[in-house]
């Protein structure tokens, strides 16, 4: 062990200690939402302003929605840098993909798992899960079908439009999405108040924009992932 | 008009996101659009600044929540200041891109333009959650440009520069959760009404993680380790991005919260730990910049002392040294863009290394970059009649109105010690050499959109000479 | 005063105003700058040069002409930044290094009086020309300092006009220490440490130019003696010390020029500055040598050169402080003796090497003639260019005894360097030295050590380790 | 509550800790990931309270016994950009490694000279 790791050791605890009594000084959480403030109005008025069931949802998809195309892009951002990274690096065009056995058991797999993936996404605002969750889900798919079957299959699928489809339009639908309500005159990313229908309230369709919004938000994030791990299994073609 | 704080966003944000539809079109069109949006960008943050500076402050509810639920921009007249300082620098860079962007790097836009809205919505947004998202979407826009086209050592250089950003990102995060926890609103209005929830305890631990966060971005010394390799070996116009441009919002977060480190220290001893880094921070800044071969690190550590300057403005808090520090960061953002520009030419648009060695004899071969690199390096230096004079003297004049002499004195030693390594690279540009004849294989001037964004920043440069006075004035009014 | 003036950062700027102090100077400079820029087109035949040397004179106008100090502090920095273009102009690594040192200290120098005038501005409020504030005084002083060459800023002074190309040397020596010396008239005057520091200037300026054998270091050697001379007149601050420093100046702009003119031309035809290599050149350029002659003459204080008219008004101010007349005495002695040693050696002396030369083109001689002519004129009848004078005051200096007196110091002199010459070249090989390198060599050790510390600084753990550490610490500092 | 803040402040300084020292690139990402672990627990922590409910709204539930949602909002955010961080870090170091050899950063130092 040397002087510094030592040293940065000792000052961690120093740290720990600072950083526990800060934390002990914290207001407690139900006193925190009884005070009023966002938490406050949220629990007790989201589902006529926004139509979802699920608060959480609520909060992401349209309190905060802004945050979310923040994020989206932050995905976009992340798997352009990526692909930059990896420009000068070409297909591995030997992967034959995993055992027959294996392979079988994808196909059947597949329609569940993205039976799954799709469920969870369109259930965002009723239920638990939404596009983050949902999307992630699909990326797994992916992910298992460029394992199995081997990544040539990805590089047969995606060419041009599909790589630029799925770049670019999970983000572009939610800005499109957002941008609507620039039309009636109402602010960017307005839901309710921008003419979407809050329909039945608890059922699929309901909550205006936030069950599109969390297709925009699933398609981003499963694209994204899926395409940083293809793109990262790719090989140096120098050598 | 009503709009107008999101478009400034969204516009590049959405030509970010069409960049791979308009690649399938066509790679002119896609260029062209860049310069349209740019220009577009440019119009709507100036419009908004003055729709701030005729009507006040400004708020506009995301959603159509309010600032008890949902996410507002505020945009105040500090906000609309560095929106179109932002602005502007996106622009210039995005201007001297077109033609340094070769085929097939369509990338290079996207992510230029996802910099830009990040940083324009940094400085606009009037919520703590929505300020870390956009600090994060600068980040990682910042780590892929870095990494742009240059070899292992940007990648190192990128590398270096992703574990100090995240280590600073993670930081303000937790200082974020802690605000949280004790405020329960993310709104900044808010969160500065009530300070006094605060408990003394956790007000000193999340202030201190926050300004360290805020000081790694902004590279102060000690935290400076990644700024020399991220500028030195990025690409020249990524190098502009950085320094002169993104640069700017640290500094507008460290300015926006110093009610809240001051309520964790007490006036008093804010401006003493401001004033002492950042005298520290100009005198190691001016010191590493004469021993660093490359002249991008040469800049980089210019732009660590100029940063201590505008430290010390901080900690000297009077309005008027506000106002100074503001005016040095426009001037600040005009001649590093255009000392980048021209260290870009001089290198025959970036296919060489910038050591001042390789360079020799290169400032008489292409008159035109040698000739831009020099006014920078006046204007660096702080001589009139450009715009870096009058905001040293307003800077100067702060401290000496405020009994700070000892302040003003390192000031303009530092001014010495850069004029010093500035010297020594004006020699070694302009030393005549027997071999080398000037260069027509690949002129300075031979590229049209650079040189122009070149002449478009010295100018800025002498123009803000002029009108010092107004602006000084004017700021004077407007943000405080 | 009256001027043009207009409002700027917030207070009245004034950049053209005319009065008593400055019309003497912008006689100097508009004689002088007219026959160095028609010298320098004939030398260089580069109209860029030309325009450079154009825009340095301008900046020099503006110095004198400011009504503030903002204005003055404008034109200052002005006239570094195009004084410096044309030391590097010719683009030698000697001119360079030169241009570099000069760079650093008038970077000083501009800094200073920026600070200087900060104070100022801030203790008076407003940015009138007037006595500095005690807090601004010592920035005033390093400031006019550099400009006017006091010891031990005065390197530049040598290092600069004899590295750069003979052009540029002739356009530069008639204008940037004698901005210096007007702004000590300006706002400096009355300052006591400021005289003898230019008796002590007048006396190691001569005693240096002795040693040199190198034409120009010999001529710039003198400029620090003469403005020594201008600085005790003004910083005397008695309307005598004002009237004689001004008119020295404005004698000084002549018979330097003249002079250095007169070794760019030799230069010209030879290519040659090293006075032990030169000699014999009366012969085949006798107007050279006519006009050199007249400088040297003018210089040393020789009745009816203009040199002695102003000698005798500075004799005569400094009456009331025998140390200081005591010290301009012996610095005239020098005077003598070293331009002796100038035309001896270039004009006179057997030569080392043949020189089959042909006498100066016209452009060149042209000028040196026209101002061998005012040398002459002035000293002869000085009246009207007296009532130009700060004061207008009309002293009579053709009298018996002080004729007497400077005749002698010239014979003295020249038979003195004759008498000591072996002593005197013993002298010049232990004065070789030259301070300027020691700028260059703190320089370069200051910047190995900044390299030195980046090399060892490399390691990225100690980089990241000190963000916890800034973290406690920040914690700390708030606590 | 004060388990789980001891938690957070474990997985923080581990993260830290690992960040600062090591010189494995992979492990000062893995570093980063366990830090970030830290902060979203943190903010998970601050949203629940005993007995608390998800906060979905249904039938016979009531709005004072649901958790706050804002910071299970937040947190869903952080984790994804998060995601991005460490995948295009990740990327990075694949290309560092290809290019160098090793993914200890000491060692890509000496390439680099």
């Amino acid at each position: 062990m040397t002087l510094g790791k030592t040293a940065t050791l000792a000052f961690l605890v120093i740290l720990a200690v600072l950083l526990f009594s800060a934390m002990g000084a914290l207001p407690e959480t139900t006193d925190r939402m009884e005070a009023g403030g966002p938490t406050w109005h949220i629990l007790r008025s989201a589902v006529p302003d926004t139509g979802a069931v699920n608060l959480v949802t609520a909060v992401l998809f349209d309190y905060r929605a802004f945050d979310t195309l923040g994020e989206a892009t932050v995905i976009f951002t992340a798997v352009a840098g990526v692909v930059l990274v990896f420009a000068r690096e070409a297909m591995v065009l030997s992967g034959k993909g995993l055992s027959p056995l294996a392979k079988k058991s994808m196909d059947i797999l597949t329609p569940f798992i993205a039976l799954l993936g799709f469920y969870v996404i369109l259930f965002g605002h009723i239920s638990p899960g939404g596009g983050f969750q949902g999307g992630v889900i699909l990326a797994s798919w992916a992910i298992l079908v460029v394992l199995i079957y081997g990544i040539r299959t990805e590089e047969d699928v995606l060419t041009g439009f599909v790589k630029m489809f799925l770049e670019s339009a999970g983000a572009l639908l939610f800005v499109a999405l957002g941008a609507v309500a620039l039309i009636g005159g109402r602010e960017f990313l307005s839901n309710l108040a921008a003419g979407f229908s809050p329909g039945d309230v608890g059922s699929v369709i309901s909550a205006g924009s936030i069950p599109l919004l969390n297709v925009a938000i699933g398609l981003k994030v499963a694209s994204g992932l899926a395409m940083m791990f293809v793109t990262m299994s790719k090989k140096d073609g120098d050598s | 008009m009503t709009h107008l704080p999101i478009l400034v966003i969204i516009v590049p944000l959405v030509y970010a996101f069409l960049v791979p539809l308009l690649d399938l079109v066509s790679s002119r069109l896609r260029t062209s659009a860049a310069a349209a949006v740019a220009v577009t960008h440019l119009v709507f943050s100036i419009a908004l600044f003055i729709h701030v500076f005729q009507n006040g402050t400004l708020e506009y509810q995301l959603g159509g929540w309010d600032s008890e639920v949902g996410i507002i921009l505020y945009i105040d007249g500090l906000a609309a200041t560095f929106a179109v300082m932002i602005a502007l620098g996106t622009a210039l860079v995005a201007w001297y891109s077109l033609d340094f962007v070769r085929e097939g790097e369509s990338k290079y836009f996207l992510l230029l333009y996802i910099a830009s809205a990040g940083l324009s919505g940094a400085v606009l947004t009037g919520d703590l959650f929505n300020l870390y998202v956009f600090i994060e979407i600068i980040a990682l826009s910042g780590f892929a440009l870095v990494a742009f086209r240059r070899g292992f050592r940007a990648l190192m250089a990128a590398m270096r520069y992703m574990i100090f950003t995240i280590l600073s990102s993670m930081l303000i995060l937790l200082a974020i959760a802690f605000v949280y926890a004790t405020m329960g609103t993310l709104n900044l209005g808010e969160i500065a009404a009530s300070m006094h929830q605060f408990d003394p305890t956790v007000l000193k631990v999340s202030a201190g993680m926050f300004l360290v966060g805020v000081a790694l971005k902004l590279a102060i010394v000690p935290l400076h380790g990644w700024l020399p390799a991220t500028y030195g070996e990025s690409s020249t116009p990524v190098g502009a991005l950085l320094a002169g441009v993104g640069h700017k919002v640290p500094l507008y977060i460290l300015i926006r919260f110093l009610y809240f480190f001051e309520a964790a220290a007490g006036e008093q001893r804010l401006a003493t730990i401001l004033l002492g880094i950042g005298a520290v921070t100009i005198a190691f800044g001016h010191f590493m910049a004469l021993g660093q071969p490359d002249i991008r690190r040469v800049l980089g550590f210019s732009s660590i002392a100029h940063t201590g300057y505008m430290l010390v403005g901080l900690g000297i808090g009077t309005p008027f040294a506000l106002v100074a520090v503001l005016f040095h960061a426009m001037n600040h953002l005009i001649v590093k863009l255009s000392a980048f520009f021209s260290v870009g030419m001089l290198t025959r648009g970036d296919r060489e290394r910038a050591t001042v060695l390789d360079l020799q004899g290169r400032g008489a071969a292409s008159p035109f970059a040698g000739m831009a690199f020099l006014v920078s390096t006046l204007a660096l230096i702080g001589i009139p009649p450009l715009g870096a004079f009058a905001s040293k003297w307003a800077l100067i004049m702060a401290a000496i109105r405020a009994d700070h002499i000892g302040f003003a004195l390192l000031m303009i030693a530092g001014t010495v010690v850069a004029a010093v390594y500035y010297g020594r690279i004006g020699k070694t540009l302009y030393i005549s050499t027997d071999d080398l004849k000037p260069d027509r294989s690949w002129t300075a001037e031979g590229v049209l959109y650079g040189s122009a964004a070149v002449v478009c920043a010295v100018a800025f440069s002498f123009a803000l000479f002029p009108a010092a006075n107004r602006i000084l004035d004017e700021l004077m009014v407007f943000i405080i | 005063m009256e001027g043009l003036t207009f409002m700027f950062m917030g207070f009245e700027v004034t950049p053209v105003v005319v009065d008593s102090l400055n019309r003497i100077f912008l006689l100097a400079f508009t004689l002088g700058g007219a026959v160095v820029l028609a010298y320098g087109y004939g030398m260089t035949r580069d109209i860029k040069h030309t325009l450079i040397s154009a825009a340095y004179i301008f900046a020099a106008f503006g110095c004198v002409l400011a009504g503030d100090f903002f204005s003055l502090l404008v034109f200052w920095e002005l006239m570094m930044v195009t004084s410096l273009v044309l030391i590097v102009y010719d683009g030698r690594a000697r001119s360079f290094e030169a241009g570099f040192r000069y760079l650093l200290l008038h970077v000083i120098s501009g800094v200073s009086l920026l600070l200087a005038v900060i104070i100022q501005y801030v203790a008076t409020g407003d940015m009138q020309l007037a006595v500095p504030v005690a807090g601004a005084l010592p920035f005033f002083m390093v400031a006019a300092g550099v400009k006017g060459a006091m010891i031990p800023l005065h390197v530049w002074v040598v290092d600069a006009y004899s590295s750069s190309m003979p052009a540029s040397a002739v356009v530069m020596s008639a204008f940037t220490t004698k901005v210096g010396v007007y702004s000590v008239a300006r706002i400096l005057t009355g300052n006591m440490a400021i005289a003898y520091m230019g008796g002590a200037m007048a006396i190691f300026g001569v005693t240096m130019a002795l040693a040199q054998t190198n034409l120009r270091r010999l001529l710039s050697f003198h400029i620090v003696s003469q403005v020594g001379y201008m600085m005790a007149g003004v910083a005397l601050g008695s309307a005598a010390g004002m009237d004689g420093g001004t008119l020295h100046l404005f004698n000084n702009v002549m018979y330097k020029t003249l002079l250095f003119m007169v070794a760019g031309s030799v230069w010209f035809r030879v290519k040659s500055e090293n006075a032990k290599k030169l000699g014999g050149l009366a012969r085949s350029m006798p107007i050279t040598f006519a006009c050199g002659l007249v400088g040297a003459l003018s210089i040393s204080g020789m009745p009816p050169f203009n040199g002695f008219v102003s000698k005798s008004m500075l004799d005569a101010a400094a009456g009331a402080y025998p140390v200081l007349q005591v010290m301009l005495f012996a610095a005239g002695i020098g005077t003598v003796m070293s331009f002796t040693k100038f035309i001896y050696y270039t004009f006179l002396h057997e030569p080392a090497e043949d020189h089959s030369v042909r006498e100066a083109p016209a452009s060149l001689w042209v000028p040196m003639v026209f101002l061998a002519a005012v040398c002459i004129g002035t000293g002869v009848s000085y009246a009207g260019l007296a009532s130009l004078l700060p004061t207008s005051t009309v002293v009579t200096v053709y009298e018996a005894g002080k004729i007497l007196k400077c005749i002698l110091v010239v014979v003295g002199g020249a038979g003195l360097f004759f008498l000591i010459r072996s002593l005197i070249d013993a002298f010049g090989r232990w004065a070789a030295i030259e301070p300027e390198r020691f700028i260059s060599t703190a320089v370069d050790g200051v910047v190995a050590l900044s390299r030195s510390i980046m090399e060892r600084g490399r390691e990225e753990e100690v980089q990241v380790m000190v963000v916890v550490f800034a973290l406690i610490g920040a914690i700390i500092l708030f606590w | 509550m004060q388990a789980a803040y001891l938690a957070v402040i474990y997985l923080f300084c581990l993260g830290l800790y690992c960040v600062v020292t090591e010189k494995n690139l992979i492990k000062i990402a893995m570093g980063f990931v366990i830090m970030e672990a830290g902060v979203l627990l943190f903010l998970v922590c601050l949203a629940s309270f005993p007995d608390g409910v998800p906060p979905i709204v249904l039938e016979g539930v009531t709005s004072s016994s649901m958790v706050d949602p804002i910071p299970h909002a937040l947190s869903l955010t952080a984790i994804v950009i998060g995601a991005g961080t460490t995948g295009y870090m990740l990327s990075l170091i694949i290309r560092l490694y290809r290019q160098a050899g090793t993914v200890r950063i000491d060692r890509m130092g000496r390439t680099e000279q």
